[in-house]
């Protein structure tokens, strides 16, 4: 099957009226997520979000091993400041980004969703590693885990890896800076108010 | 002139106050529940089961290799050490004659990762207590470590090496080589970080006579590894029980027995010198042999019950594996040395400041999802 | 004559005080739930009542602290003058500076800095 | 001491036990749950067996009835045992407390709670460590099921 019959869903358009051409056999059902993006960007939209994508302020969040990995990106030889990120806050008021480092338990849940709410506007979610997009190792038999961060709150990036090399958690840092760049001051919309969190 | 007593002495309430899941000092997502008068600790009531995944459930179900690749994600920091806990008790319940091969690379293969775990204690519990240089300075030396573990064992961090019967490939045809490089470049960097911190006034200050564990307390809370060293009590696994290739290399026991938080660094720095001796004695005589002794794909444990212990970096780790006959265990249990250093930390903190509490926490070393499995 | 630069000096204070709060609050997004109003105390919610009478010794450092930060701000215009100002100004300052000192004392003796 | 000075003393003490070597490695001794803390008590204090490091704890669901395995050490004799001890009631568990002997049984018994429901007598406070103290059911018995967040395989 040609990449035309099947046409790829890459871009979900946000806020600007396109109807979502969805394929015939698409499986799931399409949550509307993300700040809406491949927009024309007015020329005051481009320099906010060239200041706002090269200056995310990270929140100290690692719950587990992708944490090690996230702390060899802070550090010397995979250095992620030279994209802007590399003061990372403690607190909740200070940060734009979470990098969800690590496995979302069900305790935990309710932790990472209070702390979403106390970050400042705008904000953005990487989660990182396989834990924090489905559950990762522990999808089976495991009756704590929440099978992806995406339950919990609405999820920008997502990288892949157990853990992901620190090349992949720059490239992913990037892709979300990209992403920023497209964003639109007009039609931005909060993540959060169209997030379901959707069942298991 | 004496201090005069005010008569009405002010009276201040105690208050509680969460040292919670997203904490700079956790180390991940340990919650403290604190009972403080002003700067003083009342109480320390840990709250655990933020990143508890239900590993000991999981193993119910599964085969034995697949429980292999659970344990490097429960104390990610002595991955390669866990998985070797695993594969022993399997080996042990198999009565599976390992190679000498096997058993020298797998102990060369734990000293580093025992390495790359104290050179990232080390450098947190600096960035802790206040330096934030160690930070850096520590992890440019792991990556040293990670890249050969990349090369040989194909992962950075949770790297799956170990299957039980052997290794899963052999190692890499340059691993002795940037094993012998490393080696030798860390010998010159480990001064340096005794320079860095060690000798700091502030840094003494700080960990001087703070948190003291005495040694009927260290025994009694079950407490193992460099936290039991630091107080006396000599609990090294490497020494009691050895395993692998444990018996043919000679290496001191690090033991302090002042107890407080500046012996248990000691006790890890000193302990680092070791691990790159015992690397030393092992790196230039691998033994030739095959790196695996094939096992039947679904491997059965004859019925009964098998404990093996291991020293980790935090601790001794130990696997108990109640098998009754079939493909998977019946019962798994992980002797997590966080677990039962975290009983003694209302002990030692008692009494301290908020910041000696800190200091104590970064010198016991926890990683949570240990604590948690 | 002169104040010019005071002038200036104030005006761009303000101007980029002033400037820097309202362009955020242009062109940042808003959202508001009841979760963000709540004090952050590490992710969880807080034990027990926050409005409690804590230690008093916080407030006794804080107050030293303030006399003598003050303090330095009197000593910031004098060190600019006191070259051409001669010895007066210097007994001056030294007697200001006992005056603080003995206050110091006094706290230190009545035990404001001991902090079991 | 070795396995047979062990049997011959501790069998002076005249508690009902069943002692095993076979299928594990260490001395296994299987003591009534009245006399549990008695035994415990006498292995710490005799100065001939000391018994001073109590190293793991775990919990123990054979089927029908639920226990606790006590992997129990002596720093300075080197020598080490198991001690084992079963409830048949399922409905509410109950076994005496440890935490007075050794320290680290306090954190290890919480453990045992949160995950199989039984409840120690005289504990200073017995609660859910790892679970939310809502959560129903005890996850590690074997008849725990729970379809809203087990995916198994």
């Amino acid at each position: 099957m040609g990449i035309d019959e099947k046409k790829r869903f890459l871009d979900q358009y946000q806020g600007s009226g396109m109807e979502y051409d969805l394929p015939k056999d698409f499986p799931g059902k399409v949550i509307p997520g993300g700040n809406g993006g491949n927009i024309v960007v007015t020329a005051l939209d481009s320099v906010i979000n060239w200041g706002r994508s090269n200056s995310l302020w990270p929140l100290y969040f690692g719950t587990s091993c992708c944490a090690i990995e996230m702390m060899q990106t802070g550090a010397s030889k995979h250095d992620f400041s030279r994209f802007g990120f590399e003061v990372a806050r403690p607190s909740p008021r200070q940060a734009d980004l979470i990098i969800i480092a690590g496995t979302i338990v069900n305790k935990m849940a309710p932790v990472l969703r209070r702390l979403y709410d106390q970050m400042a506007e705008p904000k953005y979610v990487i989660a990182m590693g396989a834990c924090a997009i489905s559950g990762g190792p522990f999808y089976y038999n495991s009756y704590s885990v929440v099978k992806g961060a995406d339950h919990v709150i609405p999820v920008d990036v997502y990288i892949p890896g157990c853990p992901p090399r620190p090349e992949a958690l720059l490239e992913g840092l990037i892709l979300l800076q990209k992403k920023i760049k497209t964003e639109h001051a007009k039609t931005k919309v909060n993540p959060i108010d169209g997030f379901d969190e959707g069942t298991l | 002139m004496a201090e005069i007593e005010t008569e009405n002495k002010i009276k201040s309430e105690e208050y509680f106050v969460n040292m919670g899941p997203q904490h700079p000092a956790a180390h991940g997502v340990l919650r403290l529940i604190l009972t403080i008068d002003g700067e003083t600790i009342v109480n320390v009531d840990p709250d655990l089961g933020y990143i508890h995944r239900s590993i000991e459930k999981m193993c119910e179900r599964d085969s034995y290799q697949q429980i292999v690749h659970l344990t490097d994600r429960m104390d990610y920091l002595s991955s390669h050490i866990n998985n070797e806990a695993v594969c022993l008790a399997v080996e042990k319940g198999l009565q599976l004659e390992i190679p000498d091969r096997v058993k020298v690379i797998r102990t060369i293969l734990s000293e580093l990762t025992r390495l790359a775990s104290h050179q990232l204690w080390w450098g947190v519990m600096g960035m802790d207590v206040g330096a934030l240089t160690t930070y850096f300075y520590a992890f440019r030396d792991r990556e040293m470590i990670n890249d050969i573990f990349e090369e040989t064992c194909g992962a950075r961090l949770t790297m799956n090496y170990n299957i039980p019967g052997g290794l899963m490939y052999d190692i890499h045809p340059n691993f002795v080589k940037r094993v012998k490089e490393f080696v030798a470049h860390f010998k010159t960097k480990l001064p340096e970080y005794d320079r860095l911190l060690s000798g700091n006034i502030i840094f003494i200050n700080r960990t001087k006579g703070v948190g003291v564990l005495s040694r009927e307390d260290a025994i009694s809370f079950g407490v193992s590894g460099p936290v039991a060293r630091g107080s006396g009590f000599a609990s090294d696994v490497r020494k009691r029980h050895p395993y692998s290739a444990y018996d043919r290399v000679s290496f001191k026991e690090i033991v302090m027995n002042e107890g407080d938080t500046l012996a248990r660094y000691k006790v890890r720095i000193l302990e680092m010198w070791e691990s790159l001796s015992i690397i030393e004695q092992l790196i230039d005589n691998i033994p030739e042999g095959d790196h695996l002794v094939p096992t039947k794909a679904v491997i059965k444990l004859p019925k009964g019950e098998f404990y093996q212990r291991v020293e980790t970096a935090r601790g001794e780790l130990g696997v108990y594996i109640n098998s009754d006959g079939n493909k998977n265990p019946y019962r798994v249990k992980f002797r997590s040395p966080g677990f039962s250093n975290l009983s003694a930390l209302n002990h030692v903190a008692k009494g301290g400041k908020i910041g000696d509490l800190v200091s104590i926490m970064a010198s016991f070393d926890f990683v949570i999802p240990d604590i948690d499995r | 004559m002169g104040y010019e630069a005071i002038v200036v000096f104030i005006l761009a204070g303000v101007v980029l005080v002033a400037g820097a709060n309202f362009l955020s609050n242009l062109i940042s997004p808003k959202s508001d739930n009841k979760q963000k109003q709540e004090p952050v105390e590490c992710g969880v919610e807080t034990i027990g009542p926050t409005w409690v009478q804590f230690k008093v010794g916080y407030y006794l450092f804080a107050i030293l602290f303030l006399i003598f930060d003050i303090e330095v701000a009197f000593l910031v215009p004098w060190a600019v003058v006191f070259k051409d100002l001669g010895t007066v100004a210097l007994i001056e300052i030294l007697i200001f500076l006992a005056i603080l000192g003995l206050g110091l004392l006094y706290a230190w003796k009545k035990g404001a800095l001991r902090w079991e | 001491m070795s396995n047979e000075e062990l049997i011959k003393l501790i069998d002076t003490w005249g508690f009902t036990l069943q002692t095993t070597e076979e299928g594990t490695e260490f001395l296994t001794f299987t003591v009534r749950k009245e006399d549990l803390h008695e035994f415990c008590r006498k292995l710490k204090a005799d100065p001939a067996t000391h018994f001073d490091l109590l190293f793991c704890v775990t919990g123990m669901d054979w089927g029908n009835e639920l226990g606790v395995i006590y992997h129990l050490a002596s720093t300075d004799l080197k020598h080490e045992i198991v001690v084992k001890v079963m409830t048949a009631d399922r409905e509410t568990p109950e076994l005496d407390t440890v935490c007075d002997i050794w320290r680290t049984a306090e954190f290890h018994e919480m453990e045992v709670f949160d995950f199989f429901g039984i409840r120690f007598k005289g504990h200073p406070n017995l609660k859910r460590l790892f679970l939310t103290p809502d959560w129903d059911g005890y996850p590690l018995r074997k008849d725990y099921v729970d379809e809203a967040n087990m995916v198994i395989k």
